[in-house]
């Protein structure tokens, strides 16, 4: 069964039958939306389930050449993809709910346009041809401006419009670069591509190209403007999706192509990486601190948790990388999470402004908590998701870069900062309106949109080995094409001396300790 | 058993935490109550195996660790959730999880009327899980997850009456200044694993000798490789145990409920720095830097800490300095060698300074949540019960003969004289000087509290309740305490009663004094005797027999300047309080810049404020609106897209509607194009 | 000097001074006058070359058609010449400029012609028989070989006479056409309408 | 002797002249149609002396298709001028600039 | 078989073409007139659909007809195909135009026609002269149909403008034949390009020569800074001839260039790659910035139409037979998008009866022509070149083409200029969907152009790329028809190596 296929094209189908079919009402659309992410969820688990975790080739592989010349039909997953695809599927039939009340407005175009992001977003994660990979990964701005524009907020224009050149901008270069791999390589195959070897010189270029597409996409600082923006503007499923799943095409397009493809200009350029990552989380983290709107704070924080992705997949070592995929998933849950509980009182109050809220702990007791465990989970507290995934990445990156960890490891405190500052203003205090004070705690639909969410980041804290598993071949190839690459000497790289009087196998165990 | 003895008091918390509102108060109260005295009871079993020889054992039980479940796996590094249970483990386990039980049960009174008493008692059995994680931890990671799960629940604690803005704020405190603290300790964790490559104790520990005296260079220097580690984890130590430096957040930590304070902020949480210091005692050992630096720090702290509740009025912050005071103490034991002093002293500082907590709070009930001692006095009739075991609490902490307190700083004092090293000898002048201090500021607790005439009419809390026939919603109101703070306290009763606590509340503090009593003179030969010690420790921590024998050893003059300094400081309260209570406030007048600073707590809060509260938001305002705004969208997209408008407008007055223009405009590019084929082509005939 | 020397800097000088006038000449009218003037001289050039055909042709259609026609529309639009023409190009320095780095150009790259730089001089249809005109040789192939571009060339008169009338051919309104079928078929039966109109009624037509 | 280089150089400048002819002039549209005329006659000039001096008929044969060609473009030129005359009342080249931008 | 009669029936295209026209024209002049327009029109189309039909012969072989003057080949068939639909889709679009503006006359279709058969001359041209001629029947044609709304003052005055600037290039274009002529003896491409060959030093008559044909054609495409003409012109046209004069005349003047350059300048690749080179990126920047300004739709579309031959010909300047084979790609696809665009803004009526032209009146159309703004959703997308939409592709391809020629920087900065022309793109999307609705508009066209319109969107959307292969294919082949032939390789390495090797190397 071309289980991938299925599952890009289902959400298309359904996104024509609303869209297309006259008579498709607004609950109706609603409907059908639903049941058709649900369905593509259970699709979703049933790859899981099927999944060879063992084995390090690419699994449900499907091939047709449709598209000849320029580009095959060609799909396939390894544990990378097959998680980034659960995050979307996961994440997907809960921004349907979120939307379900709050979106009045052109429902079946709104349910269309998401039913659409989906199937892009499994097909980003599915292709395994490069220019399929890139149709999916562009097509994605289509819907995402529309979100954006239609059902956003007052400067929903300057946000979409930010969105959409911003990203377009960066992966045109990404485009070019890879029309010249293709050209040298002779195959459009992600596989053989990853395998051939570029001469330095043309990987250095490359990488650059492709660094301007994913750290805008990722996005790091200082291409990151149009986050807060658009995350701002966009309706609440829309920040869902955006945080949940289109930043992680950033990383995961730095883990599919950028460290296979060019080890060594990966190798050679991670002192940029580093630089723009400890930049941003101190930078943004700071920002995040004085955002007057919740949107912006939550967005803000985005960049500075991305920060860590990119410089734990720079560590260029097992656990910055596995690192930096958890992260990704956590993120993905975490950020969704909250963007979904600001969603919540948004739809209540109808404003982002935090100094309008206050003391929802009173009137809003059940949603407090949850907000408060998606804030702990956001400051990485253990046992949720963010822990792991930030723990992973710092002692990673910790062998490679001592400097950049030091740096990177305020983030942890800044990040307590501006989340405690952000919780204590919504949810503490006292109420700073009548209308606040008479805030309905969350309903059944709302509980049921969060408590999915809940679930997995508590899975993924205690026991992350679930989603780990099936991701470590794929992650050691990564790392055995990285091993031995000459790495740019950082001027804070440490290395270790034994001490004079060695007690126990001297020699042994001091080389194991070299960086 | 030991599965059962941690997670029960999670299981209770979810239960009370998620369905307080369905099963209602009383119940929540009943299964974390329970729940906790299940737990202690496993925990005095566990401790006894431990303590108590046991042919079953071969006299004594030996280190275990019972594997729970798979955490982190990520190329080498392996990380397990797993419960590590030795001898230092029990004696933790039996400290928390008996006070916690106290704590709970004592709160059934104190939170009475409390609306969200379901939650409370949540959070109290969350963290006591949390507490238990830490210290069963088998690996550094886990302990770093107890480590920030008490965080975590001391944030929920202390923020619990969030109406109080004073109670948000250091709800926040508490958690980022802890966030520094674990900065280092995750720094610490993170550089442990890449020298050793693991992050399991047992192997770290076992590996140390291996990397003594090893060095690494960074940035042009060289740094000893275990002093680095042990610095980088005991700054992790440093905010969790609110020594000198990260200990702002301590006192206002004070805002919790009362109970709170005894639990985490007394007895547990707080310790849980001393306790990771003793836990990796072996990494210390091998670094005599960072000894010297925990000694140093811990000296300090409780000068500092010693000197600021000389002139606190408010009856936890006093007792909360003391706490930090204590805790330096405990630091510089462990900085001396003397990690099995430290742990005594930790355990009978949690019987005792639970004990002076708990006292606190049945006082604060008693007065109706006024805790200005300035408008106490004269209590000890009104509430006996609470005045003598309020006594035995602060006799223990200033170290009567025989009671808990004793044994332990005696054992201290005499650990830091007899190490020998220079900063132990400085740690001993300084131990012995707030020996006095402490003596000082406690009786001068009791004094003002229970002895003297009343001075309750000063405060708005007692007018509330005098004018609110039922005023159970107090901690509801926005009280700071600068709000009430009057200069000419009244010494009038006001017409208010106290009333003792109700037996709930009193049970625990029995408890309590019966082991700030007792416990020094039950188990110091265990702890720090230099013969059975080595048997008791059993290896889960360094412990130097030789520095116990030396403790015999030392001089006299030394064994007897903790109860000197005792003596002298009850006189010194005694004089200043209730001989010429006019004294002190002269005295503050008559040096008003020493009084300032010691009101002021050195400062600290204000340096901080400055250093980096301020900054942090300036900056960030700065980066938001310099940065992003008038920098980065300037330049960047804005200017980007202005430029293009631009061109846009300049190509458009170029389209001028004009056939003749665009005719030149044409022959301009014909005349280009030719001019271009005749000089810059590329000679390229028809090959 | 020969005379052919003779003739071509006289066609030459006055072709160009005459084109000159064109495009200066203050008067539409006069322009085209100097036109006729380039269109005769140009035609000398023409004879000089050897293709005495077209030269005629030149004269005969240029002079004889489009010229007129110009004249014809100048005339026409009935445009006040005293207003026209009071200003030059405010671009004509530019503009001179640009037509003098062409006009080197051009004169540049025409200078390096060499007969015989790799170019077949006498081709196939060179080689014909002596004593045939350049009418006769032009006739000869006009029909055969360039039959398609003559064909194609009818074309293009025929879509220049269709625009025109599309473009300019206005059917007046009111004007009465005769049309003689319908004259003819013209009956009494359709023609005449008998009424019977009641006192004070007007008859309905 | 005369040789082609000064047909060509005739012809050069009557180019020119013809290509001046369109934008030195703001007033008069009929004048532009006549540059037209003049830069296919330097067209003309242009094939028949190569034709001349190539002993080809090539040059000759596509001058003429050049004379018919530009008869039938100078009647549609002058019907175009003719309309707009009668939808503006000018012919001033100045005045034709309704659109731009 | 006669020469002449065996000439004809390759000529199918324009035989038919030629034989229907005079027959329309005799139909329209003494049968119904105008008003028998609607009747005309589809006869037309039934002539172009069967001057079509004659191009069903085997597209693999080269057939030179009338004495080298004309050639019909894979290459010419493809272009053939793409006019005639263009003219066809042209012609349809007009009628409900033509029937409310008050110039439905009988002569729209002929003059079409005529105009179709012009382009049809060029692409088949094979020699200078053919290519003067058919290039000279477009243009006259195109004239009068510029000027076609006699009562509309832009509309004469675009018929001026684009008659003396037309006139001016084709003499410039003239100029240059003649002095190709003159330094190489021949006007016919084969000729010039055996003579180039042979040549030992580079010509500086042929290379101005070269330069004034360049200009003349770029010009016929609007390339920078040629194109000067191309938004006044659209603005002032009756809109269905601007959909013409975007469409049709750009894939003939496109295939004459390629024709031209390659086969007839084959050996001086490097020469004309340098001009083509700069005339893709004026284009690109121009067509990309100048549009952005803009408030007319009908502007925008002119200088989109600048943009997308700049991209056009970027294939070009690769000088490649891949480039080559994209630019024939990216034809195809430009014509169903700016059709498909033209198709929707002639669909749209203003409630007082005008036809929409501001871009402000499209504000808010998604709510009340949904349809039609998808439609034209997708037509904007295409062009903008977003994936999956088809239009993506032709640019991917063009400046793939361009890469593997090693023209990297025509490719950074043809990317960049997409996504600046994305901007505007973005705001006709932005107008539809994002305002709220100005002043109301109704839809009001036959159901042809709704078909037509229908199945453009259907073509550019992502089912598009269902037939991608066939058309690249198609172009392929059309490439190597066009008189390239490597000698003494087979025909598989001859791909090979024709993907990334100038032609200058091939000859």
């Amino acid at each position: 069964m071309p289980i991938l296929s299925i599952m890009i094209l289902l959400p298309v189908l359904s996104a024509l039958v609303i869209a297309m079919l006259p008579g498709v009402d607004a609950g109706r659309a609603r409907i059908v939306a639903l049941v058709t992410t649900l369905v593509e969820f259970a699709l979703g688990l049933l790859l899981w389930q099927d999944y060879d975790n063992a084995a390090t080739a690419f699994q449900f592989v499907e091939k047709l050449p449709l598209f000849a010349p320029y580009l095959d039909w060609h799909l396939g997953i390894d544990g990378i993809a097959l998680m980034l695809i659960l995050l979307s599927v996961f994440l997907m039939p809960l921004c349907i709910l979120a939307s379900w009340e709050s979106v009045q407005k052109r429902v079946p175009e709104y349910m269309a346009a998401f039913l659409i992001m989906e199937s892009l977003m499994i097909g980003t994660f599915a292709a395994r041809d490069i220019f399929l990979f890139y149709l999916f990964f562009e097509a994605g701005l289509i819907p995402m401006f529309l979100i954006i524009g239609i059902w956003g907020g007052a400067r929903r224009i300057y946000a979409s419009y930010k969105f959409f050149l911003y990203t377009l901008l960066g992966s045109v270069l990404m485009l070019v670069g890879m029309i010249y791999m293709v050209g040298q390589a002779g195959s459009t195959d992600i596989g053989v591509l990853s395998a051939y070897d570029f001469a330095p010189a043309a990987q250095f270029w490359l990488f650059l190209a492709f660094f301007a597409s994913f750290a805008v996409k990722m996005p790091m600082w200082p291409v990151h403007t149009w986050l807060p923006d658009a995350h701002v503007e966009a309706p609440t499923a829309g920040s869902v999706i955006l945080a949940g799943v289109l930043l992680k095409l950033g990383g995961y397009g730095f883990v599919r192509f950028s460290l296979p493809m060019f080890p060594d200009a990966s190798a050679q350029l991670i002192w940029l990486v580093f630089g723009l990552s400890m930049v941003a989380v101190v930078y943004t983290s700071l920002v995040a601190l004085v955002q007057n709107d919740m949107k912006k704070l939550i967005a803000y924080s985005s960049v500075a948790h991305m920060a860590f992705v990119t410089a734990g997949l720079f560590a260029l070592n097992t656990q910055g990388i596995e690192g930096s995929l958890v992260m990704m998933l956590s993120h993905g849950l975490v950020s969704g999470a909250l963007f979904l509980c600001v969603g919540v009182i948004y739809d209540r109050l109808h404003t982002r402004e935090i100094a309008r809220y206050g003391g929802l702990a009173d009137t809003m007791p059940r949603y407090a908590l949850l907000l408060l465990f998606f804030t702990m989970a956001s400051v990485g507290l253990p046992a949720t998701s963010g822990f792991v995934a930030e723990f992973l990445v710092l002692i990673g990156l910790y062998q490679t870069s001592t400097w950049a960890t030091f740096v990177m490891t305020t983030g942890i405190i800044l990040g307590a900062a501006y989340m405690l500052w952000l919780y204590r203003r919504i949810a503490f205090g006292s109420a700073a309106g009548d209308d606040t004070r008479a805030m309905p705690d969350l309903s059944l639909r709302e509980i049921a949109i969060l408590a999915p969410i809940t679930a997995a980041v508590i899975w993924m804290g205690v026991y992350p080995a679930s989603f780990q598993v099936p991701m470590k071949p794929a992650i050691a190839q990564i790392v055995a094409r990285l091993d031995g690459r000459a790495r740019a000497t950082l001027p804070t790289a440490m290395t270790i001396t034994p001490g004079l009087p060695v007690l126990t196998a001297p020699a042994a165990a001091a080389e194991a300790h070299q960086p | 058993m030991i599965l059962l003895l941690v997670f029960l008091p999670l299981v209770m918390a979810l239960v009370a935490g998620l369905g307080g509102r369905l099963i209602g108060h009383k119940a929540a109260k009943i299964v974390t109550t329970g729940g906790l005295f299940t737990s202690a009871a496993l925990a005095w079993v566990i401790f006894s195996q431990f303590w108590l020889p046991n042919p079953a054992y071969g006299l004594h039980l030996g280190p275990y660790t019972v594997p729970v479940l798979d955490w982190i796996q990520s190329g080498d590094l392996s990380v397990h959730w797993a419960l590590k249970v030795d001898t230092l483990t029990a004696v933790m386990l039996v400290v928390v999880t008996s006070v916690s039980a106290l704590v709970h049960l004592y709160s059934w009174g104190y939170m009475e009327e409390d609306p969200s008493q379901s939650r409370f008692f949540a959070y109290l059995s969350l963290f006591t899980f949390a507490m238990l994680m830490l210290v069963t931890a088998d690996n550094l990671v886990q302990m770093f997850f107890g480590w920030e799960g008490v965080g975590l629940a001391s944030y929920l604690l202390i923020g619990f009456w969030y109406h109080k803005p004073s109670a948000n704020a250091a709800a926040i405190k508490a958690f980022v200044v802890n966030r520094v603290g674990d900065f280092g300790f995750s720094l610490g964790i993170f550089a442990t694993f890449m020298v050793f490559g693991t992050v399991s104790i047992d192997a770290i520990l076992a590996a140390v000798p291996g990397q003594a005296g090893a060095t690494f260079s960074f940035l042009g220097a060289r740094f000893d490789v275990m002093t680095t580690l042990c610095l980088l984890l005991f700054v992790g130590a440093m905010g969790k145990s609110a020594q000198l430096g990260l200990h702002t957040w301590l006192p206002d930590a004070m805002e919790g409920p009362t109970p709170v304070s005894a639990l985490i902020h007394a007895a547990t949480m707080v310790t849980a720095g001393v306790f990771m210091v003793c836990r990796l005692s072996p990494m210390f050992e091998a670094s005599l830097t960072a000894q010297a630096v925990v000694t140093y720090v811990g000296a300090a702290t409780a000068l500092f800490a010693a000197s600021v509740a000389l002139v606190q009025t408010d009856i936890k912050r006093v007792i909360a300095y003391s706490t930090c005071s204590q805790l330096g103490y405990m630091f510089f034991a462990a900085g001396s060698g003397a990690y099995g002093a430290a742990m005594f002293h930790l355990f009978t500082h949690a019987f005792f300074k639970a004990l002076l907590f708990l006292g606190a709070g049945s006082v604060i009930h008693a007065m109706h949540h006024e805790q200005d001692m300035r408008f106490y006095g004269g209590l000890r009739k009104h509430i006996p019960v609470t005045f003598w075991l309020m006594t035995i609490g602060t006799l223990a902490l200033t170290g009567f003969f025989f009671t808990a307190g004793y044994y332990s700083k005696d054992a201290i004092l005499e650990a830091a004289f007899a190490s020998g090293t220079s900063h132990g000898q400085f740690a001993f002048f300084v131990g012995a000087l707030v020996a006095l201090l402490t003596s000082f500021y406690s009786w001068r607790l009791v004094f003002l509290t229970f002895y003297g005439a009343p001075r309750w009419a000063g405060s708005e809390h007692i007018q509330h309740a005098l004018h609110d026939a039922h005023g159970h919603d107090d901690h509801a109101h926005d009280h700071g305490h600068d709000a009430h703070a009057h200069h000419a306290p009244a010494t009038v009763t006001g017409g208010y009663h106290p009333h003792e606590s109700p037996i709930s509340m009193l049970i625990p503090l029995f408890v309590l004094g019966a082991g700030a009593l007792g416990a020094g003179w039950l188990w110091h030969e265990n702890f720090v005797g230099a013969e059975q010690g080595g048997a008791f420790w059993r290896g889960s921590l360094a412990f130097r027999e030789h520095l116990m024998h030396a403790m015999h050893e030392v001089p006299a003059w030394v064994v007897w300047t903790p109860s000197i300094a005792f003596f002298l400081g009850l006189a010194g309260a005694w004089f200043a309080y209730l001989r010429n209570p006019a004294l002190p406030g002269r005295a503050a007048g008559a040096l008003p810049a020493v009084y300032a600073f010691l009101t002021h707590k050195w400062y600290f809060d204000e340096l901080y404020d400055a250093l980096f509260v301020r900054p942090s938001f300036a900056i960030g305002r700065f980066l938001w609106v310099r940065g992003d705004q008038q920098t980065i969208d300037r330049f960047g997209p804005d200017g980007a897209a202005a430029a293009v408008a631009g061109g846009a407008r300049a190509a458009g007055r170029f389209q001028s509607g004009y056939v003749y223009s665009y005719a030149l405009v044409m022959l301009v590019g014909l005349a280009a194009a030719a001019a271009w084929v005749f000089v810059g082509g590329p000679a390229v005939g028809g090959q | 000097m020969t005379a052919a020397v003779f003739a071509f800097y006289l066609f030459a000088v006055v072709l160009i001074t005459a084109a000159v006038m064109v495009i200066l000449s203050r008067n539409p009218v006069h322009s085209v006058l100097w036109l006729i003037v380039c269109f005769f001289n140009a035609g000398g050039l023409f004879i000089l070359l050897g293709a005495e055909f077209l030269a005629m042709l030149l004269v005969i259609v240029y002079v004889g058609a489009v010229a007129v026609l110009f004249l014809f529309v100048v005339m026409m639009l009935d445009i006040d010449f005293a207003e026209l023409r009071s200003g030059m190009a405010r671009y004509l320095p530019f503009g001179l400029a640009v037509g003098g780095v062409l006009l080197t150009e051009i004169i540049l790259a025409v200078g390096s012609w060499q007969a015989g730089a790799g170019v077949p001089l006498f081709d196939v249809l060179a080689g014909v028989p002596d004593g045939m005109t350049n009418t006769q040789w032009i006739g000869s192939v006009l029909y055969t070989r360039y039959l398609y571009i003559f064909q194609a060339a009818g074309l293009v008169l025929l879509v220049s006479m269709i625009g025109a009338i599309v473009l300019t051919h206005r059917q007046r309104i009111g004007t009465k056409r005769q049309s003689i079928a319908h004259q003819v078929a013209r009956t009494p039966k359709n023609a005449v309408h008998p009424a019977q109109p009641g006192v004070g009624q007007g008859v309905e037509l | 002797m005369i040789g082609l280089s000064h047909y060509l150089a005739v012809s050069a400048v009557l180019f020119v002249l013809g290509v001046l002819g369109i934008f030195i002039n703001r007033k008069n549209v009929i004048i532009i149609l006549m540059s037209i005329e003049l830069i296919l006659l330097a067209v003309n000039i242009n094939f028949i002396a190569f034709s001349a001096y190539l002993h080809q008929v090539h040059g000759q044969i596509f001058a003429m298709f050049v004379l018919t060609v530009a008869a039938g473009e100078a009647a549609i030129g002058l019907a175009i001028l003719v309309l707009y005359f009668r939808n503006r009342g000018t012919i001033a080249v100045d005045d034709a600039d309704m659109m731009k931008g | 078989m006669n020469p002449t009669f065996a000439s004809i029936a390759i000529a199918g295209p324009e035989a038919v073409l030629t034989a229907g026209s005079l027959l329309t024209l005799m139909i329209g002049t003494f049968g119904g007139g105008d008003k028998a327009l609607r009747g005309l029109t589809w006869v037309a189309v039934l002539i172009l659909g069967l001057a079509g039909l004659t191009l069903l012969d085997d597209p693999a072989t080269i057939q030179r007809g009338f004495d080298g003057l004309y050639v019909a080949d894979a290459f010419s068939s493809f272009l053939k195909v793409l006019i005639l639909a263009a003219a066809a889709a042209s012609m349809l679009l007009a009628l409900p135009y033509l029937g409310t503006a008050r110039t439905g006359r009988f002569e729209y279709p002929v003059l079409l026609m005529l105009a179709t058969l012009g382009m049809c001359m060029m692409v088949s041209a094979d020699d200078m002269l053919s290519l003067y001629v058919g290039l000279e029947l477009t243009s006259l044609a195109s004239y009068v149909l510029a000027a076609f709304h006699r009562g509309e003052a832009r509309s004469s005055e675009a018929g001026l403008k684009y008659f003396v600037l037309g006139a001016l290039a084709s003499g410039i274009l003239l100029y240059g034949i003649t002095l190709v002529y003159g330094f190489t003896g021949s006007t016919g491409f084969g000729g010039i390009r055996d003579v180039l060959a042979g040549m030992q030093e580079r010509s500086l008559g042929v290379l101005i020569g070269l330069v004034f044909i360049l200009a003349g054609l770029a010009f016929k495409i609007s390339a920078v800074p040629f194109h000067m003409w191309t938004p006044d012109v659209y603005e002032g046209a009756p809109t269905p001839v601007a959909a013409f004069f975007s469409a049709a005349p750009k894939a003939a003047a496109l295939g004459l260039m390629v024709r031209v350059l390659v086969q007839g300048f084959g050996p001086m690749a490097l020469d004309w790659q340098q001009i083509v080179f700069f005339l893709s990126v004026a284009s690109m920047a121009l067509g990309a910035v100048a549009a952005i300004g803009q408030t007319n739709i009908k502007r925008l579309l002119a200088y989109s139409s600048i943009a997308n031959i700049g991209f056009a010909l970027v294939g070009l300047a690769a000088a490649t037979p891949q480039g080559i084979e994209a630019l024939l790609f990216y034809t195809a696809v430009y014509l169903a998008m700016t059709l498909g665009s033209f198709l929707v803004v002639l669909q749209l009526r203003r409630a007082d009866g005008a036809p929409v032209e501001a871009m402000s009146d499209l504000a808010g159309l998604s709510k009340v022509q949904p349809g039609l703004a998808a439609a034209l959703a997708i037509f904007m997308f295409s062009l903008a070149g977003i994936p999956p939409l088809l239009g993506f592709w032709p640019k991917f391809a063009v400046f793939q083409a361009a890469i593997a020629a090693g023209l990297l920087p025509l490719a950074i900065i043809g990317f960049i200029t997409s996504v600046i022309a994305a901007y505007y793109y973005l705001r006709i999307i932005k107008l539809m969907y994002f305002d709220e609705a100005g002043v109301a508009v109704t839809s009001d066209g036959g159901r042809a152009n709704g078909a037509m319109i229908a199945a453009a969107a259907l073509f550019c959307s992502p089912v598009g790329m269902l037939v991608m292969t066939p058309i690249v294919a198609a172009a392929g082949r059309a490439y190597f028809g066009a008189g390239i032939t490597v000698s003494s390789t087979s025909a598989s390495q001859a791909h090979a190596a024709c993907r990334t090797t100038p032609f200058t190397t091939m000859s």
